[in-house]
């Protein structure tokens, strides 16, 4: 390869950054970070809203064909075109307010819920030098954003005046707040070993490679294990299947959401699937490498394009996951938060230390996994213990 | 008037107001978010003095915003522990019925 | 004084004045996250952005939820229908003026309005995290061993007292 | 062990995912406007007035005995009788209705008309696509709009229309075979009126 070459490759890798910064450049000095910054932010609103979008259609056909069903096939070529129908849809539709509601907080909660979601973006680097504000403290950012939620959800839930809203919400908020704990505790091990909060730097320190292996920390015992820990907990955390409970339709109905109809539900939607893009995106950042490529050999496709690929994958695996898993009981949500979750995070922040202070080989990797595996076993026996089911027989329902 | 003078005035305004709530609401949680707000104040405080302070770079106003937040949630929650204990003895979270040390 | 301090104060002026004031507790609590998300934006302001960013997930994100928990567990939403305020308040609020005035007198009067003051400083994450583990490693422990404490007390105190059956 | 339902779950829909690719049988979604299933015998909706023939005032087996309309449960036929009579399926003048209206936004498609009408005028239909735009006066069916021909009911109900086709023939013959009796009766009164006055006659001479 040529330096042209190498030049071509890095002019395409930052073809946004340099058309930012040229659109920028023409104004005058003092509007020049302002209008810079407010282009980023309508492309990354743009862009998710986008993503909102055909996530929503991949989802339901997906669905529908791990159910053995079409799905949505109506609207446009193979129903691509649904999202934009359910959006008319929403938008022409009559928007109620229960008499009883507290009007100004009702209002309020939609879009508190999808703006905390959207400020979630503002740290995630999603190319290279592609990221709005690089915060020295980004990652504790994130998670202080992503505590705004709860609140909307709150709010959302008892301004409705519905006992089922107010469950709804409640179960929300129980949910979310145990399993951030073990979300913050399961990235806790990427910062150890970063030693910095800063999401471009940590994204920096895994996009370089051992031959054609990246050093993504994934691809370590106690990496792995904050992957898997972060993954559940972040599915808890963006109220997603098998963990929907708070919205469970077959006992409180819809959940905190339910006495929102039209623009304010597509809100709620969207606020929830935007959630979900940034946990994902948070792990990607964290243990798969952000916007770096799996191979060496692979660094000439651009940075954003392997950061959407892997959005896009964790994507299709929570909806994998959607489509196979029932829903869990309240009981075993909170037992599985505190028993499991929490025990087993605080052990791979342990795990992540002996990993450092051992000397490299062979046996550090035997240790860490023994060290790891042995007492998720012990841990999951221990969440099953005493309840030992025996074959039910029926005396009607047979 | 400077920053710093600002920002001290600001916080010895919210220590008011929360004082002023502390001591004539009746409801025992909003006493105790009061006293809250009172905490909040000092750390505005702490933080204005590490901003203008002559030594910026020893970060002790931060440390000590740091610990007096951390001191702050843990009394948030015993604080709302001792009211749900003291609703479940009393059935009323006003604290101008819970007069009677019987029971 | 730039315009920003001024919204920013105004705005946490106005949660906190309405989280004290208001009738309905939830909306207190509603207020009050907004003066604690106002007081983190001041931090922002004065460039400590991890306590800033501390403040948030906890005071909004645990403490204004735990109040609102504690409130529909106490029954105590919705709004009031005795007087909010303790038959005392002429005497709490006189207590609370004079306060102010003390205090606003000691500030103007200190001469920390004619003090020159330094350039601005970004504290970084790693320096907190430095002094966090050499010069406070000490007080830093003690902090894990009261928040244990909370955490056991406020469980115990929050539980429900089993009947003893005999 | 931990975790092996899950993959074997995962593993199952991961099959269906792919499966519903590969072979159609997977799926058993009916793609409804295109693809149709055929109606069972059974199937019914609401009800449609049957008439033999040609023309469907003529034909229309309906005699306006107002039994549907008292036994119907949410009370959505509204029947008014003729004043002059026609002759009606066996043939017998009888009275037809002048308006026969079926409310069908009140009908609950409980099939009670058809078990009480003694005629076989009233049947189920089994179409069911009559949305409107009008949910007052589009929903509110008159008598033209009610009548089929006996045919569309062979189609739509084949066994039951045989059976309905069947006893109707059966009266039908009854009644011409008790015509042909009369007929005859008469005819064998007049011939034995004839011969009665050939014997007298012949007696006479």
């Amino acid at each position: 390869m040529t330096l042209s070459m190498f030049q071509a490759i890095d002019q395409i890798d930052q073809i946004f950054v340099t058309s930012q910064h040229r659109l920028v450049s023409d104004l005058p000095a003092e509007f020049q970070s302002i209008s810079s910054a407010i282009l980023s932010v309508i492309a990354i609103v743009l862009v998710f809203a986008l993503l909102f979008a055909i996530t929503t259609v991949l989802e339901r056909k997906g669905l529908g064909r791990m159910q053995n069903r079409y799905g949505p096939n109506r609207v446009g070529p193979c129903g691509f075109f649904q999202p934009l129908a359910d959006g008319v849809k929403s938008l022409t539709k009559e928007d109620l307010v229960p008499r009883t509601a507290d009007q100004l907080v009702h209002f309020l909660a939609p879009v508190l819920l999808v703006m905390a979601a959207f400020l979630a973006y503002a740290v995630l680097p999603v190319g290279r030098n592609m990221v709005l504000v690089n915060l020295n403290a980004g990652v504790l950012y994130f998670f202080a954003v992503g505590s705004l939620v709860e609140l909307a959800v709150f709010m959302a839930g008892w301004s409705s005046r519905n006992k089922y809203s107010l469950l709804g919400a409640m179960r929300a908020i129980a949910q979310m707040i145990s399993y951030e704990v073990p979300l913050v505790l399961a990235s806790i091990v990427v910062i150890m070993a970063a030693g910095s909060l800063s999401t471009v730097s940590i994204v920096d320190m895994q996009a370089s490679y051992t031959g054609i292996w990246p050093h993504w920390f994934v691809f370590t015992p106690w990496g792995f294990a904050g992957f898997a820990l972060f993954m559940i907990a972040a599915t808890a955390e963006s109220n997603r299947s098998p963990f929907d409970l708070p919205e469970g339709e077959s006992e409180i109905i819809a959940g905190y959401y339910i006495e929102y109809s039209g623009f304010k539900f597509a809100l709620f939607f969207l606020g929830e699937y935007l959630g979900m893009f940034a946990t994902s995106a948070m792990a990607i950042t964290l243990f798969l490498g952000g916007w770096a490529a799996p191979f060496s050999f692979l660094t000439w496709i651009p940075s954003y394009l392997w950061f959407f690929a892997k959005l896009v994958l964790l994507i299709l695996i929570f909806i994998w996951i959607r489509g196979t898993l029932p829903r869990l009981r309240m009981d075993q949500l909170m037992s599985f938060a505190w028993q499991f979750m929490l025990p087993m995070t605080l052990l791979n922040l342990f795990v992540a230390g002996v990993w450092h202070f051992m000397p490299a080989g062979i046996v550090r990797w035997l240790v860490c996994i023994a060290l790891l595996v042995a007492p998720a076993i012990l841990l999951s026996r221990s969440l099953k213990q005493g309840k030992k089911f025996a074959v039910r027989h029926y005396r009607f329902a047979e | 008037m400077n920053p710093l003078t600002g920002y001290l005035l600001l916080s010895a305004l919210i220590f008011s107001v929360g004082l002023a709530g502390a001591l004539t609401r009746r409801s025992a949680i909003l006493v105790l978010i009061g006293i809250e707000l009172m905490l909040n104040a000092a750390n505005l405080n702490f933080i204005a003095f590490w901003r203008y302070g002559p030594n910026p770079a020893a970060l002790t106003g931060i440390m000590f915003a740091i610990f007096s937040i951390s001191i702050a949630a843990a009394e948030a929650a015993v604080g709302l522990g001792i009211i749900l204990a003291a609703y479940r003895h009393s059935q009323t979270t006003e604290l101008d019925q819970m007069n009677s040390m019987k029971g | 004084m730039t315009v920003t301090f001024l919204i920013l104060a105004a705005l946490t002026l106005a949660g906190t004045v309405a989280a004290m004031a208001m009738r309905n507790l939830i909306h207190c609590v509603l207020a009050l996250t907004l003066g604690f998300a106002g007081l983190a934006a001041l931090y922002l302001l004065l460039g400590a952005q991890f306590v800033g960013f501390t403040q948030v997930l906890v005071y909004v994100g645990a403490v204004a939820i735990l109040a609102v928990f504690v409130i529909m567990m106490t029954q105590s939403a919705g709004p009031a229908m005795q007087p909010i305020f303790s038959s005392f308040w002429m005497t709490g609020s006189v207590v609370a003026a004079a306060v102010f005035v003390v205090l606003a007198w000691a500030i103007c009067r200190s001469g920390f309005a004619s003090q020159v003051l330094p350039p601005p400083v970004e504290a970084a994450v790693h320096p907190i995290g430095d002094a966090l583990m050499h010069g406070y490693v000490l007080p830093l422990e003690i902090m894990g061993l009261l928040l244990t404490a909370a955490m056991i007390g406020a469980v115990v105190l929050a539980m429900h007292e089993k009947r003893r059956t005999p | 062990m931990f975790g092996e339902g899950i993959l074997k779950g995962l593993a199952e829909t991961a099959r269906n995912f792919f499966g519903s690719y590969v072979s159609k049988d997977r799926l058993t979604t009916v793609q409804f406007p295109e693809q149709r299933l055929p109606q069972i015998e059974a199937a019914r909706n609401f009800p449609f007035l049957v008439y033999d023939g040609e023309d469907w005032q003529q034909g229309m087996r309906c005699v306006s005995c107002f039994i549907c309309e008292k036994e119907c449960p949410p009370k959505c036929i509204f029947i008014e009788k003729s004043t002059d009579k026609k002759p009606d399926a066996v043939g017998k003048p009888q009275f037809y209705p002048k308006v026969f209206n079926i409310d069908v936004s009140v009908c609950m498609s409980c099939q009670i008309c058809v078990e009480v009408c003694p005629f076989d005028a009233i049947k189920m239909d089994v179409a069911f696509e009559h949305s409107t735009n009008n949910r007052f006066a589009g929903l509110l069916w008159d008598k033209k709009e009610l009548a089929k021909p006996n045919e569309y009911y062979r189609q739509i109900h084949p066994i039951e229309a045989a059976a309905v086709d069947a006893a109707l023939a059966e009266e039908r013959a009854k009644v011409a075979a008790k015509a042909k009796a009369a007929a005859d009766a008469k005819a064998a009164a007049i011939a034995a009126a004839a011969a009665s006055t050939s014997v007298e006659v012949a007696t006479e001479k």
